[in-house]
């Protein structure tokens, strides 16, 4: 499969289709990370293998806007997973990046795994294999059953007395240190100005205090409802280890459940916050 | 064109007419009873008797029936003529002793008494046959025609019995010549008695009204009837105010329109609805005909009603004591706790009524007398010296009692507490007219949300402010004029309706709109254009730019801000309810709480 | 588990952000002052053109400032005087709520309520209700209070 | 060569830490939240916190997951705070004076950043007064490492796993204790309440070193400011600040004032300084909105810039960078230094 999508990378790059194509390489101490490959004689690093688990759709963010005004946008290859998919949806319907400055190299999904070589959480509740959205498409697709998620992590969190969870999460909010991993690694996050970050102190300021750490993630959190794919970048990328994808996961459990079993990223359709009820969505309970 | 002699005076025709119409034309009278302009000639009843005389013949024919020939000439009055009418008209009387009609006519024939005895002196048919033939041509639904032979002759429904086909229309009822034809009400028919009795199927609904066209009750009328109950499959029964309109102005395939018009302001002057008495059940509304609501009573004092003006009981006798009872549904914490304005004026004007046309004493049952209005205390002053009398205490209970000295309905009997006297009292009279409340109508709240109005607590549309913006409301160029906005009387809705013509003429000819500077803007620097603004903005104000970036169209933002909080950047915002703003306001109320 | 939390004070009383729409609820609770119906003291009124603009960070930024109840009031679905404003106003606050209580903070603390322009002694029915559910509560704690207020 | 044996150690923490601030590596829950892919290095689930015992001390730590210079300049500090009265008569609250604190367990590496943060906080005039307030209290009880661990090269840049140079007392794991070396003044102060044995030739274990690279000259940083290299570098860079955050040298901050007025004119100011991050967009932002180093690659360049030619060139130190590796393990997308230096040198070389 590596040699196929080798020979596609080498053959959009000599044709100039793309200027370049991001994909995955190993680094020097083995660890896989992403790849831009500009040249066609590169291609040789790129690999593809159960330790590909970024998400390269954030790089679009910045590469489909022109640095400078007028500057012509280069069209980019990107290697995309089923996950990654859903994403670069959601940046496709917020007029993010451009359909026609992007080629997409989609690749059959066979499940992220741990360094030990179980299956990521998350793909152990994902039954999609194949990328909604590719130009190309490499690798076999393996058989998996359909899976339903059931959200077990997420209703674990919410069975715990209310102390728990609230000692639990002032436990994990102390440990940010508010370097904005998350943030940058999330491809739904794409504020040219982060408003936990404006420089006029507007909702929080710069300090290490819990409460405006909160604010930080809550409001994350919130801005991914109807959003998220997902893909557990922020998670992956917490340098403290803090589990956002309980934050995460929480609210979109509470849109497919609330709201119509609306998925963000498998359709055109914006997030159902921003949309009118439509009465699909039982609005029975304003507690 | 053809010519003809009749009575010796030469009078032009139209080919097709026949002798009788030519001659009714003329202004030539002529008697017939089973003749009818808009049916088929019959010839029946043979009143219409005329000698003919053509090519120096003479014979004695039916006018109805003869057609009108170019040269022919008739005498309508002739010996021969009168002899054969009254021969015709001492068979009719014989037939019919007791049918004022026909004893008129014959007496005109000097026919004093019927020549033959009858054993069946109540007879009033004289198989004219007009109904048949109504029912035939008209009607179409062909419930009546002859039975039997000879004397057995008679007219009637297959078998005599009760039929689904007849829609119990009563056309038979109105061209019956003798009224030989009743209309039986049976509990729960079509044919319902109307409080104040029936109107025709097309009637004018007011006297007074501009323009003064009448209107077709599609429920009521015959050809709707009759197209609806065979879908469609009769079309065309009665249209008789159609064949009889001379302007041609009948219209049955008029259809509620739904005009779609571009307008730079609205006024809702969507009214009122009678509130409906029926709630209370202590003022026994609909227990008696008697007891009538105060707009039932202004149809039956109105010359144009079914009395003509006279104010009568169901039973049509002249009342001898009316109570009126104010604030029934008003100032009641068990319908509207709100006063309706209008009805104790209304209730003076209806006690001054009862007293100028009937004489008849009257019991006004009143909790306050609130005759605000210009001359209106006068007035109030003048009926007191009429001879009204006056209880101050709210009407408690009306009684139906029962029926007395062969009545066809009881007295009523009203109690009530007199406050001043500081006891109960109570008073039978003939009638009760109940001053009831005016309401909101039952859709306001579709028709608040068509224009985005909120209503206040009584479902009246609130205006923008109550002292200071009257008529206008919280959506721009929708104005409120009268009781859609609140109870109120003629001056003061014509006075209203006048401040919100003015307003929005006021509006329309400035050319331009004034616009709440609470405006949302874009703070590009921190637009990314994804676009949720685009999708939550109601008026569609906010659209991407060519860079990419969002923009606002002031002249469509309202300001709800729902923009602002959509937006993940803060790059949108309100005027007057920026972030910063709002944060400052939050911060604010908080500043003691700060510990250095 | 009781209610009442381990920080309930004697004689506490809660301070309370209330978002008011224009239309509905801010002319409720004018009129409710104009009625002279009695409404708590605590409720720190904070008017807004339409429920829709209460966005989740004001809400975080009312609860970090200092306040121990929010308490969002918007018009009748279908009553929105701009049109769907309130659409959004009832999936985005009880999903923040939500999150809220996932996260620890108690159920009773951030409430959304419809109160029409009509409706002001519901307003002062709806606000005292929640005054009385949050002062068993005691002062909000973290993780969303600023220790010492904002700033 | 002084000894103690592990129980008395721990006895003389317990009671120091009633006496002062003592700060160790004590277990965090890091590496315990679900669904956690790439867990930070095994080892590094600690964090330097203060404790209350020595029962809460992890021994057997590697390197901590952040650096202990929060201890000395901490990630969000209130400077002071004016306030003012309705009248406009302003009163200046300037925080407390800091309490005695011990850090217990620093690594020689970490002890050698703390010396380039004097470098630059303390010997240049002015000197920063917080740091100096808190560094001046603070005493370094360092443990040398056994081993150089994954990513760790301080060898490379002139440190030693077992260096005595920075911190007070070094003491190195050996058979049923530690040996101590009393390296400053300080230290000898703070051991006086202990109770030491004199050990003749006691022979201190050897670490296991990594294999040293060469470092890029003087004249190759010079060179290659421009070079295409640092685009490539660049465009992998997400931008989070997570090198910055856990490195022991970088000391880049952001001062701001936060304010509330009253209406009536009386108003609260406090000027907050917290961590800055030279990777963050924001930091080189200037008034106006102008930003010389809007792009990735220049943010990343200046990182490697600093540590390796901007801080040996202004300041007294060979390196503003200690090689603990901290930065490469917590890379989400693998920007490691060792390669970017390894990859300069050899660039300087062709």
């Amino acid at each position: 499969m590596i040699e196929e999508l080798g020979t596609k990378v080498r053959e959009l790059l000599e044709s100039e289709t793309v200027e370049c194509v991001i994909g995955y390489e190993v680094g020097p101490t083995g660890r896989v990370r992403p790849a831009f490959i500009h040249e066609p004689d590169e291609v040789g690093r790129l690999v593809f293998n159960t330790r590909c688990d970024h998400n390269l759709v954030t790089y679009l963010n910045r590469r489909n806007k022109p640095r400078k005004k007028g500057e012509e946008v280069p069209t980019t290859g990107i290697l995309v997973k089923p996950c990654d998919a859903r994403s670069l949806q959601v940046l496709l319907n917020e007029n993010q990046v451009q359909r026609d400055k992007v080629y997409i190299i989609g690749v059959a999904c066979p499940g992220m795994q741990n360094a030990d070589g179980t299956l990521e959480a998350r793909c152990a509740r994902c039954s999609q294999r194949v990328p909604l959205l590719y130009d190309a498409l490499f690798g076999t697709p393996p058989e998996v059953s359909d899976i339903a998620d059931t959200y077990t992590d997420v209703e674990d969190m919410e069975a715990l007395p209310r102390e728990d969870r609230l000692a639990y999460w002032l436990g994990e909010l102390d440990r940010c240190i508010r370097c904005y991993a998350c943030r940058q690694a999330c491809p739904g996050c794409f504020c040219d100005v982060c408003e936990s970050e404006r420089d006029d102190s507007l909702w929080i300021g710069i300090s290490d205090a819990i409460p405006e750490k909160a604010f930080f993630h809550i409001t994350r959190a919130f801005h991914l409802a109807g959003r998220c794919g997902e893909c557990n970048a922020c998670e992956m990328v917490c340098p403290m280890g803090i589990p956002l994808s309980l934050l995460n996961r929480k609210i979109v459990k509470e849109i497919e459940q609330t709201m119509g079993g609306y998925h963000a990223g498998v359709s055109e359709e914006p997030t159902p916050l921003i949309t009118k009820l439509t009465g699909e969505e039982a609005i029975n309970e304003i507690h | 064109m053809v010519t003809l002699t009749i009575d010796g005076q030469e009078i032009q025709a139209e080919e097709g007419q026949t002798v009788l119409e030519v001659a009714r034309q003329a202004g030539i009278k002529i008697p017939a009873l089973c003749h009818h302009p808009l049916l088929e000639p019959f010839g029946a009843c043979r009143l219409c008797v005329v000698e003919v005389i053509r090519r120096g013949r003479s014979r004695l024919e039916t006018s109805c029936t003869h057609p009108a020939w170019d040269g022919l000439e008739i005498k309508t009055n002739s010996p021969p003529v009168r002899e054969a009418r009254k021969t015709i008209l001492g068979l009719l009387l014989s037939r019919c002793p007791n049918v004022p009609v026909i004893q008129d006519l014959a007496r005109e024939y000097g026919v004093m008494e019927p020549p033959f005895p009858t054993d069946k002196p109540d007879e009033k048919c004289i198989l004219c046959g007009l109904c048949v033939r109504t029912c035939h041509e008209l009607v179409k639904a062909d419930v009546l025609n002859f039975s039997q032979a000879g004397v057995e002759r008679r007219v009637g429904p297959p078998f005599l019995e009760k039929t689904r086909q007849c829609i119990g229309c009563g056309a038979c009822t109105i061209v019956c010549p003798t009224g030989a034809i009743e209309i039986v009400l049976e509990k729960d028919a079509v044919y319902q008695e109307k409080p104040l009795g029936p109107t025709s199927a097309i009637w004018v609904p007011s006297l007074t009204a501009v323009p003064r066209v009448p209107v077709i009750d599609t429920d009521a009328c015959i050809r709707f009837r009759q197209n609806d109950r065979t879908n469609g499959e009769i079309a065309d029964a009665c249209g008789v105010c159609e064949m009889v309109c001379e302007a041609g102005a009948i219209n049955f395939e008029q259809q509620d329109e739904v005009l779609e018009l571009d307008v730079g302001a609205i006024i809702v002057a969507t009214g009122f609805e009678m509130w409906d008495p029926h709630q209370l059940s202590q003022y026994s509304y609909g227990k008696s005909p008697n007891i009538i609501t105060g707009l039932e009573f202004e149809r039956l004092s109105n010359a144009g009603g079914v009395t003509g003006g006279e104010i009568l009981t169901a039973d049509g006798r002249k009342p001898e004591r009316v109570a009126i009872i104010h604030c029934v549904g008003s100032r009641d914490h068990n319908a509207h706790p709100y006063c309706s304005r209008i009805c104790c004026m209304y209730s003076l004007k209806q006690a001054h009524l009862v007293r100028d046309k009937t004489g008849a004493e009257v019991y006004e049952f009143y909790m306050d007398m609130r005759a605000f209005g210009k001359a209106y205390e006068e007035f109030y002053e003048r009926v007191q010296k009429e001879g009204v009398t006056f209880v101050r205490g709210r009407g408690a209970e009306v009684e139906v009692l029962e029926p007395q000295n062969g009545q066809k309905y009881g007295q009523l009997r009203v109690k009530g507490e007199d406050a001043n006297l500081g006891r109960m009292v109570q008073a039978d009279v003939d009638m009760v007219v109940l001053s009831t409340a005016i309401e909101a109508p039952h859709d306001a709240s579709q028709v608040a949300s068509l224009f985005g109005l909120s209503r206040s607590e009584d479902g009246f549309f609130a205006e923008a402010h109550p002292k200071m913006r009257p008529v206008e409301t919280n959506t721009d160029g929708v104005f409120l004029a009268g009781t859609a906005q609140g109870p109120r009387d003629v001056p003061d809705t014509v006075a209203h309706a006048g401040a919100a013509a003015s307003m929005a003429l006021a509006l329309l000819d400035k050319g331009e709109v004034t616009i709440s500077p609470t405006v949302s803007y874009v703070l590009t620097r921190y637009c990314t254009g994804c676009g949720k603004c685009v999708v939550v903005c109601p008026y569609k104000a906010i659209s991407l730019g060519e860079d990419g970036k969002a923009s606002v169209n002031a002249a469509l933002c309202k300001g709800c801000g729902s923009c602002a909080a959509a937006c993940p950047s803060d790059a949108i915002t309100p005027l007057h309810f920026t972030d910063d703003q709002l944060v400052g306001q939050i911060m604010g109320v908080f500043y003691e709480q700060i510990v250095v | 588990m009781s209610k009442s939390s381990s920080n309930a004070i004697e004689g506490f009383e809660p301070k309370i952000v209330a978002f008011l729409c224009n239309w509905c609820s801010y002319a409720a609770a004018d009129s409710a002052g104009v009625a002279r119906i009695p409404s708590p003291p605590n409720v720190l009124p904070v008017r807004v053109m339409c429920s829709a603009r209460v966005s989740a960070e004001l809400i975080l930024k009312a609860f970090m400032s200092g306040a121990d109840g929010v308490i969002v009031l918007g018009c009748h679905i279908g009553d929105c005087h701009y049109d769907s404003g309130n659409h959004r106003t009832v999936k985005r606050i009880p999903l923040l709520r939500n999150l809220l209580i996932y996260m620890g903070v108690e159920p009773d603390r951030l409430r959304l309520r419809w109160v029409s322009a009509a409706e002001s002694p519901q307003f002062a029915q709806v606000t005292t209700e929640f005054v009385k559910d949050v002062r068993p509560l005691g002062p909000l704690s973290a993780p969303l209070r600023m220790e010492g207020g904002a700033p | 060569m002084r000894f103690i044996d592990t129980q008395t150690l721990r006895d003389w923490l317990d009671a120091l830490a009633r006496q002062v601030t003592l700060i160790a590596p004590a277990p965090s829950n890091i590496g315990e939240a679900p669904g956690l892919v790439n867990p930070p290095a095994a080892g590094m689930y600690a964090l330097y916190q203060p404790v209350g015992s020595a029962d809460e001390i992890a021994w057997d730590f590697q390197r901590t997951a952040m650096s202990a210079r929060e201890f000395l300049f901490p990630k969000t500090e209130t400077l002071f705070t004016i306030e003012t009265d309705a009248s406009g008569k302003t009163t200046l609250h300037e925080p407390k004076v800091e309490q005695p604190q011990v850090i217990f367990g620093i690594r020689p590496c970490d002890a050698r950043g703390m010396r380039v943060l004097d470098a630059i906080m303390l010997e240049q005039e002015p000197a920063d007064a917080y740091y100096a307030q808190r560094r001046r209290n603070t005493t370094l009880v360092g443990l040398s490492c056994p081993e150089m661990w994954e990513n760790c090269f301080c060898t490379s840049v002139g440190g030693a796993p077992n260096s005595s140079e920075d911190v007070d007392i070094l003491l190195t794991q050996v058979e049923d204790g530690y040996a101590v070396q009393i390296v400053t003044e300080k230290g000898e102060k703070l051991a006086q309440g202990i109770q030491l044995q004199e050990v003749e030739g006691l022979a201190l274990p050897e670490p296991k070193l990594n294999e040293t690279f060469e470092m890029p000259t003087e004249q190759t940083w010079l060179d290659s400011f421009n070079d295409v290299y640092w685009d490539r570098v660049g465009e992998r860079c997400l931008g989070c600040r997570a090198c910055v955050y856990v490195c022991p040298t970088c000391r880049c901050f952001d001062v701001r004032d936060e304010k509330v007025v009253h209406p009536d004119g009386s108003g609260i100011t406090r000027r907050v300084r917290s961590w800055d991050s030279c990777q963050g967009v924001n930091y080189r932002t200037v008034a106006g909105g102008a930003n010389p180093r809007a792009n990735p690659d220049q943010r990343s360049r200046n990182r490697f810039y600093c540590k390796f030619y901007y801080v040996p060139t202004d300041y007294d130190v060979p390196f503003g960078c200690v090689g603990c590796g901290r930065c490469i393990a917590v890379c989400p997308v693998n920007i490691d230094i060792s390669e970017v230096l390894h990859d300069l040198a050899q660039r300087g070389k062709a």
